[in-house]
């Protein structure tokens, strides 16, 4: 096979790889358990630079569409079909690429920081498939141009979290978390298969970039879009529908919870498809921009102020991540709420496009550093056995790495320079500044929150002298270091360079996200 | 009104599945509940795919007269979709009834007012 | 309150349920945009040479998603054999 | 259970086998499919549980047999579509079909009688699919039955 077909053929292997990795480790650990371990690692890095792969593709030489189940991949529109796509399409354009190289990279990093935290438990083999199960429902999430496979995958990636968040079962507290978790997501996988129901009646068809192109806003558009925008919004933890958040986060085994992060972002990225390209301009912008914005300033206030009483450390950081799924829907909601005056000079162009990219950059750099801060919570809890803050104390002498890591990702957190926090956040202040000086307050008010709270964190960690119980506890293995290892120097490339990141990844997301009609025309060949 | 009846039905239908999720306080009627909702998904996909006067999509002895072109059949794609909703559901009741039962071997109840020891 | 909230929801979704009746755009029987099933009926039998045409929309057009289908089903035995597997309740470190 | 519920039981298992098996493979000519095939052959072993004890039954019907089951259907279904890219289409390409081989005669638009040998990669995958299904819905009952013995 060589090189051309590869790339033709990425988005379908970047899926089925990660699932014939989940079908195929039950059996391997029949012959050898250190087989299996090789053999998930070599498959998830596999997958990591297929997905890299594609991504570069897609940024380099434009959308990649695969049409599954046609003699030729690229052909959308079989010639007698009378101009509609009737296959399932994959349809990759730069935001699909921008999410997958998050995952790819997260998804890695969790793989390899797996293995000596889960070392003693039994249920190894299901714990891989279920987390590459996760992994692939989240790229197929992303990557996919039809609604009901996004339903499909949706239920994938849910399912798969939820067993992941119930496996330790914790004297079935971690179950209870597990079971709020998927009862949650299952409602709202309902809703949305009601919602892509009434799509279909209307339109005949599946494919989003038909419906966006045929798209009339009648009333059934209109309800149609509250069932699939809550239980997004519910998935990505958005704040009226965030109490499955810290639950599942703080109970879920560390890796998981780094990875539920990204899934959290696949949601919102979904969200966001819904609103940019399936409904666009159809919608009354301004109004549903203000209804995102001010979920997300809810988000972000009411996640850090509900963090700073926190006593155990996960929960803490849990609340965290609310908080700042918070700053990416301002970002995108000023966004949108501007989308209208496209093109023509208006607010669009002046503030609205700057947020966005803030907004879209910050999902990357959540993404990063808050996996790199559960990461490191979980190597503490791996080492001392202890959960609770007050607990705790004197790590820094004896888990000096991980103290280095927790410092990077606390710092980048709390959006001081020269990280990549800061380097997101600063977009988010300045254009959201000329959008409405209010909001600007209340986000870096929410950001010195962040920083006390890390202060306070970091303070009872890893300060003050080596306590007597702790005097057996060594630095994290080395998988975990490594996992760890490698968010770490993302970020750190993210805060040094970020107009190399921008420029390169979160300019065409954007650019991808706002143009409804390159979506369309990329099914439609059209002139 | 009365020619939209199975809409109206699958209104009902998804009312009484919320309701009983929210009024309940077993879990498993909760999920029973979630049960009647997910139904209501399915009922809504197969009526929005009918046609009157139609046959199945199947064509092992079907009659001439139906199938000649343009065929009488009801629309194939919302069957699929259902064939895999309920695929689907199943699979998470599967699930959600495991977790239930772990939940009761540890807690001894299926009361969702005293299963609350995730706080704090 | 318990009572409170669950009138609360009725009445919003019937009054979401009313609003949309109003709208005409699906009548029952008569679906207003069948190009694809048509196109599946039409030519379905050729193409995949199956008789039951529903069959070929899960397994061909829409092979995909039975794949996916078939995933979330090998999931949820996953992830039942974890939440019961022997030996759940084990002490020692946590996490 | 009192020995005419076994017997009984004994009695019907291999025929609903055989009505799953014939569900599975005429999916593509009748209403039917690996699923539906599938989820009758677990109600097959779902009666051989509920008839027979646990501990004897657990001893003939293995976990282990069914969790194979289930991977193995699953990754026929992923090889079948990944051999379509070797000629350059796409996954889950339909290459038998029409192709006068394996599952490949040709058949017109109208009514038929219905010829088993068509179809293409659909009876294939609807066998895949049966396997998994079967193998899944078991191993849920099997799991939640120990579940429930442990107590």
């Amino acid at each position: 096979m060589n090189l051309d077909s590869l790339v033709k053929h990425s988005p379908a292997l970047v899926v089925a790889l990660p699932l014939l990795l989940a079908f195929s480790t039950p059996l391997w650990s029949r012959f050898n358990k250190q087989l299996r371990n090789i053999w998930v690692v070599a498959g998830m890095c596999m997958t990591t630079l297929l997905g890299l792969f594609m991504a570069y593709n897609v940024l380099r030489y434009g959308p990649i569409t695969y049409v599954f189940g046609a003699s030729d991949p690229t052909q959308t529109i079989p010639h007698d079909s009378g101009g509609i796509p009737i296959r399932i399409i994959f349809n990759v354009d730069a935001m699909s690429a921008f999410m997958v190289i998050i995952i790819a990279i997260v998804g890695l990093a969790t793989t390899i920081y797996a293995r000596p935290s889960e070392l003693r438990r039994k249920g190894l083999n299901s714990f891989y498939a279920l987390l590459m199960l996760l992994i692939a429902g989240v790229l197929g999430l992303v990557c996919t141009g039809d609604l009901f496979n996004m339903f499909v995958f949706f239920e994938i990636s849910s399912l798969a979290g939820a067993a992941l968040v119930a496996y330790r079962i914790d004297k079935g507290i971690a179950v209870e978390a597990g079971l709020k978790y998927a009862l949650i997501s299952t409602v709202g996988g309902l809703f949305f298969l009601i919602a892509v129901a009434l799509l279909y009646g209307q339109y005949g068809s599946l494919n989003i970039a038909v419906i966006a192109k045929m798209m009339q806003f009648t009333r059934l558009d209109r309800f149609a879009l509250v069932f699939i925008t809550v239980p997004l919004a519910m998935k990505a933890g958005a704040v009226p529908m965030h109490m499955w958040t810290p639950d599942a986060y703080s109970r879920a085994p560390s890796s998981i919870t780094a990875f539920l992060v990204v899934s959290s972002q696949a949601s919102l990225y979904a969200l966001f498809r819904i609103l940019f390209t399936l409904y666009n301009v159809t919608l009354d912008c301004r109004t549903f921009g203000w209804i995102i914005i001010i979920l997300g300033v809810l988000s972000m206030f009411i996640g850090v102020t509900m963090a700073l009483p926190q006593k155990t450390v996960k929960r803490l950081m849990a609340y965290h991540a609310i908080s700042q799924t918070g700053y990416m829907l301002l970002g995108v909601g000023v966004g949108l709420a501007t989308l209208c005056d496209q093109d023509k000079g208006g607010a669009f162009d002046v503030c609205g496009r700057t947020a966005m990219v803030g907004g879209v950059f910050h999902i990357i750099n959540h993404a990063m550093y808050k996996g790199l801060l559960f990461l490191t919570a979980g190597a503490v809890i791996h080492r001392t056995g202890v959960r609770n803050l007050e607990e705790l104390g004197g790590l820094g002498h004896s888990m000096k790495l991980t103290m280095v890591f927790f410092i990077i990702g606390a710092l980048s957190i709390a959006g001081i320079p020269p990280f990549n926090g800061f380097a997101s956040k600063i977009l988010i202040y300045e254009s959201v500044f000329m959008f409405s000086p209010y909001l600007a307050i209340i986000a870096i008010l929410v950001s010195i929150l962040t920083l006390a709270s890390f202060v306070k964190v970091f303070h009872s960690m890893f300060m003050g002298p080596k306590l007597p119980k702790f005097a057996e506890v060594k630095d994290a293995p080395t998988p975990m270091m490594f996992g760890m290892g490698l968010l770490a120097v993302m970020i750190v490339i993210g805060g040094l360079f970020p107009t190399i990141v921008t420029e390169n990844i979160v300019e065409p997301a954007v650019t991808a996200l706002t143009n409804q009609s390159a979506y369309i025309r990329t099914i439609f060949i059209l002139p | 009104m009365l020619a939209n009846f199975p809409f109206i039905a699958v209104g009902i239908i998804a009312i009484a599945g919320i309701v009983t999720m929210l009024l309940r306080v077993n879990i498993i009627r909760i999920i029973m509940g979630l049960t009647l909702l997910e139904a209501a998904g399915n009922f809504l996909l197969v009526a929005i795919g009918y046609r009157h006067n139609s046959i199945a999509p199947i064509f092992t002895s079907a009659p001439e007269e139906k199938i000649r072109p343009p065929a009488e059949m009801v629309l194939p794609t919302v069957q699929a979709m259902t064939l895999t909703s309920i695929v689907i559901g199943v699979a998470t009741l599967a699930l959600l009834l495991s977790f239930v039962m772990a939940i009761y071997r540890d807690y001894g109840t299926l009361d969702c007012r005293s299963i609350r020891k995730l706080q704090g | 309150m318990r009572i409170f909230v669950v009138v609360m929801t009725i009445l919003v979704f019937c009054g979401a349920f009313a609003y949309v009746s109003h709208s005409a755009m699906i009548r029952y029987g008569d679906p207003p945009y069948t190009e694809m099933d048509d196109y599946f009926i039409r030519n379905g039998q050729e193409q995949t040479g199956a008789n039951n045409i529903v069959t070929s929309v899960v397994f061909d057009y829409r092979g995909f998603d039975t794949l996916g289908e078939a995933s979330v089903l090998f999931t949820a035995v996953l992830g039942v054999g974890i939440t019961l597997r022997k030996g759940s309740e084990w002490g020692g470190k946590e996490i | 259970m009192s020995k005419i519920v076994r017997s009984a039981a004994d009695l019907l298992y291999p025929f609903i086998l055989t009505f799953g098996f014939y569900i599975v493979v005429h999916g593509h000519l009748t209403a039917g499919g690996g699923f539906q095939g599938g989820a009758v052959i677990a109600t097959g072993i779902a009666l051989m549980f509920g008839a027979n004890r646990y501990k004897v039954i657990s001893q003939q019907i293995r976990g282990k047999m069914l969790r194979t089951c289930e991977a193995v259907g699953l990754i026929m279904f992923i090889i079948i579509g990944l051999c379509a890219l070797i000629d350059g289409k796409s996954f889950l390409y339909n290459w038998l079909a029409n192709a006068d081989w394996l599952f490949g005669h040709p058949v017109t638009y109208g009514s038929n009688t219905g010829d088993l040998y068509t179809a293409g990669i659909i009876p294939i995958l609807n066998i895949a699919i049966g396997i998994e299904v079967l193998g899944g819905l078991s191993l849920i009952i099997l799991y939640m039955l120990s579940g429930v013995s442990e107590e």
